[in-house]
């Protein structure tokens, strides 16, 4: 019964946030409750333990798990130390809709009801109010959705070895136009609400997504595995490059951001895409780091981005290293990781990914300085992101563990 | 402990009477008269009444008895096996830099002189390559036909470079404008250090008696002589002829040493 | 059965793409979901086939009841959606029946043309009511090609009739990126 | 002693951190003592785990989940490199005043740094230095963001390239652990990756790199603490390469590459040095010439060249402490540094130059021509060493007369230890013998003298005499009249063709794209393309996907 109140706790939590709108507290207080009750469901939820209450099996693979909880986690750091002008119940509401959605791909016993699942979770999101045009909002995940479900259209056919490589190239672009990362990057726009804007693809719920479609594509691309990880690799450097040049060199500060969690996302697709079970924890670290570190400090520097206040300070060069993945924090095991699935597989590769670690570092810089002078919850905040980052930069191992790495 | 006192007592002779302070003096002072006599220059009256010494006189004093207890010396109380070429060849180099950092009125052309000194220390250091040993007198000894060439080359750039690095070149140091002659306390102290060198590196070492005493000062001497023969030479043909000889002649024939060097290291090997 | 249902499938993602009002993508949406039951019918899944037809007809009945009002059908200017959807047609049948095997040839050729269909639609449409009827066809294809038991079929039609029950928010002009 | 102990030295700096950052409403006082109190704890730490058992000592605490555990081992050569990095780090955050926030970060430096030094496997210690070279940055933002600093890319290559090196070596042999690599698994390729650790680490290179540019700055807080740390935890990595492949590097020809690339920065340093227009730019060179010379000493590949360098290390950190108490005024302070720097008789920067060129003659073959190199690069140090003197201060930091007689007695101590220089041999020989062998007869007969192959060092008898000798006629002598910063101001020479160089690196510098090619090359419109969210070029993607994966 686990996974189904796992799906169904956080989405009458978000229904209830919504419900509830004109009596704030009576709104937080119970979308609160049933986000944690969804939590300890997912807690709950192991990987041995199939539920089979809806005539359909639910399970959670132990990497979605784990990343459901990792998720749960920043959204529980985000509503306590909200960014300024922020509201808990409306973070609450956007939150725990996406959990439920992201619990029901992870849980879903197949890609095609996940699809289902992310066509409903794009729709949702695009009918918040945003800047963007409506068409625009939604062409680039809905792109994806047509992708994946002609991957799997054709995955329920027989034919040449051809066939199977077109189910590569749809599952890997649909993955790309789902997460919007090169080339299939979303519009953006700096002051639209994060929640209706790209980041929440990126940082929220990409990572589920991608280890549901990774996972479930080994069955689908079978024959074709090799080009299946050289696609996401040539992707990932590709993201690796241009998005770090670009956090460094592009004229506005949030796009400086959007290009940080691009970058992150091609050293997740280079881990996924090396196979090896290095690589994928690489990748799961990569996750972590992403809706732990990057997507909380992205949230915190939102005001300052706002009133365009870059400051110099301790805090902001240690912010930096903490987003440039250097030793201590979270990004360098995972670059280690990755070094060493590199080498096992072919060194010139792992010479190419240890030369692209430094083009983290210029952008870093820049998106430190945006956090400003934190003050208050948000310097609690800022410092709580950074305390988590080192821990799992020195101990990276129970997170993996909860993987079942 | 009591190796310890015994070797530092013999060390300590060593430094402060042979073949260290005193044979150091007298025989400086020996060779700046005999150069005075040549360069027909009157020899300034050396002060006899104590003074306090100018520290650049002191420390060079210092770096030059190091040198000197590194030498082949008869009678050196400092054992053979203890005596260290580099030593000599750094502490008799550093004279001419504690001159120039504690009294730079006495050094003329530093720079020139860092190039002649450089290659001296080619010529001191070179022939140790091939023996692999740094013993001072393993060096003289060494009379291995394949490895003369390299010895006898170096010791004709040694004897070339004396001169320039004893200043008994005309390029007159801001100090020497004036028209009375003094007597130079600081090179006097250096003509030991380095005409015993050239005796201890390419002439084998001489037996601990007397006869080995008269040759191995006679060596020396000699060489201090042909030293201030080229010095005069030098004094008459002027500073412009003395620079040119040293930057067009002595720096590409140090070269030369070198290719020999590198060339007698392969072909051994 | 199956090659009728395959030929209605087509037909109605050909009818979203050509529409632009209300009426055409409500009927086209209709279309397609008697296609996507048909074909479902003819794999034997009876009841995921009520389902989905449920489900779409719901669809385009929210969909008839927002947007421009009229049909809206091959307005001027657009033949080349005219042409797409006749291309799509003729490479989806040379795949379906020449180039693949498995299923039936009907299910191949209504999966590929419908999906190419609606998802040039939606790289192409700009209008705010265009976007949710192609996604819900999706959803019916979705459901189509994945259903295995009536659950999936059950949540795909929740899925389609809970897309055209969106609320469209007025678009905007962008600005900043 | 319990394993767990070993913990100590990295612990109690991070704990002293924590009072630091603490204590900041109370002021800078506090965090300064609490920033010298976890310095010195932490070398005692060291001290205390050593001397208790005088073995090495190993704990493993488990592993980490990145391929690697917590395996921390205190053996001699860790011992030694721990007191050379920690000793000039505890007297600088004794002495120097720091705010709160520098003296935190400087202390979380520490401890990378003696995790980096206590590590018992490569990819720990890869984490420890990289964690430290950030800090280091950090540090030298804090300080004056404005002024230069070693860019970050150039203080984290180093370390990504020993994590690589660390993670080969699992790859290959299993394991990253120093005591558990076969001897075999060092391949050229992965001691190439730790040599460019050791080199860049501590920017150990000809040209004028990063770590004699962090001197210029107007403050030398971090740059002394940053020189203190960084620069004998890059040497490190070479000896523990000795013991990685037992005693050898390699290939032979590897030594001889990285004592001429030893030779090569000390001659840099002291062509630059004797070309210094200030006393401060010439102080800037000294402790990269003593890096010069001790990497010449390590890479021979023998013990008394082993011991060579870890003489000229001790010397270097005495001199890194030394420099930024240094007063702008001449004085006896900046001549004894100087002096010390420069390897005056009989001091230990001295001892150490003549046991390396003495081990490199004696080595034989190209070595040869590498030690000549060396004494003649020796001579160019001192001559630059006396120009400087004469120099102008060149900057204009104040130092109080205290902190200037503290530089004079580091000075002093480097100069008048040269006769111990064999009894550290006699305390080093274990630490040695932990990675390489030692010769027959041993480092040091006795605690007076050294023997190398073909002589006898006689450190305390010969240089014991002759430093008291020197004290008394010192003590006793007239100093001489004081120079002209205008004639001293001159190089001694010029190298020919380094005007060319310069000239060519202006014009690359120089070099754009022609104005009427910007438009092909324009990042913004690249950017709004691919950023702009547009169907053409997702569709013109996917067929590339498509091309590309069914070719």
């Amino acid at each position: 019964m686990e996974p189904e109140l796992a799906v169904a706790l956080p989405a009458v939590g978000a229904a209830c946030a919504t419900a509830f709108k004109p009596r704030p507290r009576l709104a937080f207080a119970s979308a609160a409750a049933l986000g944690v009750a969804g939590v300890v469901a997912v807690i709950l939820s192991r990987a041995d333990l199939t539920s089979d209450q809806l005539g359909i099996p639910l399970t959670l693979s132990p990497a979605s798990r784990a990343i459901l909880l990792a998720a749960a986690a920043a959204l529980a750091i985000l509503v306590a130390l909200p960014p300024p002008r922020a509201d808990r119940s409306n973070l609450l509401r956007w939150g725990l809709g996406g959990l439920a959605g992201m619990t029901a791909m992870a849980a879903a016993p197949s890609l095609g009801l996940g699809v289902i699942v992310l066509l409903l979770l794009l729709v949702l999101q695009a009918s918040g109010t945003g800047h963007r045009v409506y068409a625009n909002r939604f062409r680039a995940p809905a792109l994806a959705v047509v992708l994946l479900a002609l991957a799997i259209a054709l995955a329920a056919m027989q034919g040449p070895s051809l066939l199977t490589r077109l189910i590569v190239v749809c599952l890997v672009a649909g993955l790309a136009a789902a997460l919007g990362v090169l080339p299939y990057m979303h519009e953006f726009d700096p002051d639209e609400p994060t929640a209706v804007s790209p980041i929440p693809w990126l940082a929220f719920v990409g990572p589920v997504l991608a280890v549901v479609v990774v996972g479930r594509a080994e069955a689908m691309v079978e024959g074709a595995e090799d080009a299946f990880g050289a696609l996401l690799i040539g992707l990932g450097l590709m993201n690796i490059v241009v998005a770090t040049l670009a956090t460094w060199r592009t004229s506005s500060d949030a796009a400086a951001w959007r290009y940080s969690f691009i970058a992150d996302w091609g050293l997740a697709l280079c881990g996924l895409g090396l196979v090896v079970p290095d690589g994928v924890g690489a990748a799961l670290l990569v996750f972590y780091s992403i809706l732990l570190g990057r997507l909380p400090l992205y949230l915190w520097s939102r005001q300052s981005l706002r009133e365009k206040a870059t400051t110099e300070r301790p805090i902001n060069f240690i912010v930096a290293a903490a987003l440039a993945g250097s030793a201590p924090f979270a990004g360098f095991p995972a670059r280690i990781l990755l070094l060493r699935a590199a080498t096992s597989l072919y060194w010139p590769l792992a010479l190419v990914l240890a030369l692209s670690f430094l083009l983290w570092l210029p952008g870093s810089l820049r998106l430190g300085r945006t956090i400003g002078a934190p003050t208050g919850r948000q310097l609690i905040g800022v410092a709580v992101a950074l305390a988590l980052s080192v821990a799992f930069g020195l101990f990276p191992r129970p997170l993996l563990g909860l993987a079942g790495l | 402990m009591t190796q310890l006192l015994s070797s530092s007592a013999g060390d300590t002779f060593s430094l402060l009477v042979y073949p260290g302070l005193v044979t150091i003096g007298l025989f400086g002072l020996a060779i700046e008269v005999a150069w005075s006599v040549i360069s027909r220059q009157a020899v300034g009256r050396p002060t006899l009444r104590w003074r306090r010494p100018p520290t650049v006189q002191v420390i060079v004093a210092l770096l030059a008895v190091l040198a000197a207890v590194q030498f082949a010396a008869p009678f050196n109380a400092v054992p053979t096996v203890d005596r260290n070429l580099v030593i000599a060849a750094i502490a008799i180099g550093f004279t001419a830099w504690a001159e120039l950092a504690l009294d730079p009125e006495l050094v003329a052309r530093p720079g020139l002189l860092l190039v002649i000194q450089s290659c001296w220390l080619l010529s001191v250091l070179g022939p140790a390559i091939e023996p692999e040993s740094l013993r001072p007198q393993v060096l003289g000894n060494v009379l291995v036909a394949s490895l003369l060439p390299v010895k006898v080359a170096s010791g004709f750039l040694y004897l070339l470079c004396l001169p320039a690095l004893m200043r008994l070149w005309p390029l007159s140091p801001p100090a020497e404008r004036r028209l009375r002659p003094r007597f130079n306390a600081t090179r006097a102290m250096l003509w030991f250090p380095y005409c015993g060198l050239f005796t201890t590196l390419f002439f084998p070492p001489q037996a601990d008696d007397l006869a080995g005493v008269i040759r191995f000062f006679g060596i020396s001497v000699v060489a201090a002589l042909i030293c201030v023969v080229i010095g005069t030479v030098l004094a008459r043909r002027g500073a412009e002829r003395a620079r040119g000889l040293y930057t067009r002649a002595v720096a590409p024939y140090a070269f030369l040493v070198l290719a020999l060097i590198v060339a007698t290291l392969a072909l051994v090997r | 059965m199956s090659d009728v249902a395959a030929f209605t499938a087509w037909l109605g993602a050909a009818t979203i793409v050509l529409a632009d009002s209300r009426r055409g993508l409500a009927a086209g949406l209709a279309i397609l979901a008697v296609g996507a039951a048909g074909i479902v019918w003819s794999q034997g899944e009876q009841g995921g086939a009520i389902v989905l037809l449920a489900g779409g007809v719901l669809a385009s009945a929210l969909r008839f009841t927002s947007g421009p009002d009229g049909w809206g059908l091959m307005q001027p200017g657009s033949t080349p959606r005219l042409l797409f959807v006749v291309i799509v047609a003729v490479v989806a049948l040379w795949v379906a029946l020449a180039a693949t095997s498995g299923g039936s040839a009907g299910f191949r050729f209504a999966a590929l043309t419908t999906l190419v269909l609606l998802g040039g639609r939606l790289l192409e449409a700009a209008d705010p009511v265009v976007m949710p009827t192609a996604v819900a066809g999706v959803a019916l294809v979705l459901g189509m090609v994945s259903g295995d038991g009536i659950v999936p079929y059950a949540v795909a039609a929740l899925v389609t009739a809970g897309v055209s029950a969106m609320p469209v928010p007025a678009a905007r002009r962008p600005r900043g990126t | 002693m319990p394993p767990i102990a070993l913990l100590a030295p990295i612990v109690l700096p991070v704990a002293a951190a924590a009072v630091a950052a603490a204590s900041s409403r109370l002021g800078d006082q506090i965090a300064r003592i609490a920033a010298a109190s976890g310095a010195w704890a932490s070398l005692g730490a060291v001290a205390v785990l050593w001397i208790a058992v005088r073995s090495t000592q190993e704990l493993s605490v488990g592993p980490l989940g990145f391929g690697v555990g917590l395996d921390l081992r205190l053996d001699g050569i860790a011992v030694v490199f721990g007191v050379i990095a920690l000793v000039p780090a505890a007297l600088l955050l004794t002495l120097q005043e720091r705010g709160w926030q520098e003296s935190t970060v400087a202390l979380l430096a520490i401890a990378a740094v003696v995790l980096a030094i206590e590590s018992g496997n490569m990819i720990l210690t890869a984490v420890g230095g990289c964690t430290a070279a950030t800090l280091a940055v950090v540090q030298f933002d804090i300080e004056d963001v404005r002024a230069a600093r070693p860019s970050w890319a150039s203080v984290i290559i180093p370390w990504i390239a020993l994590a690589w090196a660390g993670v080969t070596l699992q790859i290959e042999s299993g394991t990253a652990v120093y005591a558990a690599v076969p001897v075999s698994a060092l391949t050229t390729q992965i001691f190439g990756l730790v040599a460019i650790a050791a080199l860049l680490g501590a920017g150990i290179v000809p040209w004028r790199g990063w770590a004699v540019g962090m001197w210029m700055r107007p403050s030398l807080r971090v740059a002394s603490v940053t020189a203190a740390t960084l620069l004998p935890l890059s040497l490190y990595l070479l000896v523990r390469a000795y013991e990685l492949g037992n005693g050898l590097f390699p290939q032979s020809w590897l030594n001889l590459v990285l004592a001429a690339w030893g030779v090569l920065v000390a001659l840099g340093s002291a062509i630059r040095a004797q070309a210094a227009p200030s006393r401060a730019e010439y102080m800037a060179e000294t402790v990269q010439g003593l890096a010069g010379f001790a990497l010449m000493s390590i890479a021979i590949g023998t013990a008394v060249g082993l011991f060579a360098g870890l003489i000229l290390l001790g010397s270097a950190a005495l001199v890194t402490a030394a420099l930024p108490l240094l007063p702008d005024r001449r004085g006896p302070a900046a001549l004894l540094v100087a002096a010390a720097a420069a390897g005056i008789p009989p001091g230990l920067a001295f001892g150490g130059r003549v046991l390396g060129l003495a081990d490199a003659f004696e080595t034989g073959n190209a070595f040869g021509l590498v030690a000549v190199a060396g004494a003649a690069t020796w001579l160019v140090v001192a001559a630059a060493a006396a120009r400087s003197v004469g120099l102008p201060a060149g900057r204009r930091r104040q130092a109080s007369d205290a902190l200037a007689l503290v530089a004079a007695v580091l000075g002093v101590m480097v100069l008048a230890s040269g006769p111990a220089v064999a009894a550290l041999a006699s305390l080093a020989t274990d630490a040695i013998a932990g990675v390489m062998a030692l010769p027959i007869g041993g480092l040091a007969a006795d605690p007076f003298s050294i023997i190398t192959v073909s002589t006898r060092l006689p450190a305390a008898a010969l240089f014991g005499p002759l430093l008291l000798l020197g004290a008394a006629a010192v003590a006793l002598s007239k100093p001489g009249p004081t120079t002209t910063a205008a004639q001293s101001r001159a190089p001694l020479f010029t190298v020919p063709g380094i005007a060319v160089l310069t000239a060519m690196r202006e014009r690359l510098r120089s070099l754009k794209v022609p104005q009427q090619y910007r438009s092909l090359f324009d990042p913004a419109a690249m950017e709004a393309v691919a950023a702009g969210g547009r169907p053409v070029l997702w569709l013109a993607s996917l067929v590339a996907l498509a091309v590309a994966v069914t070719r």
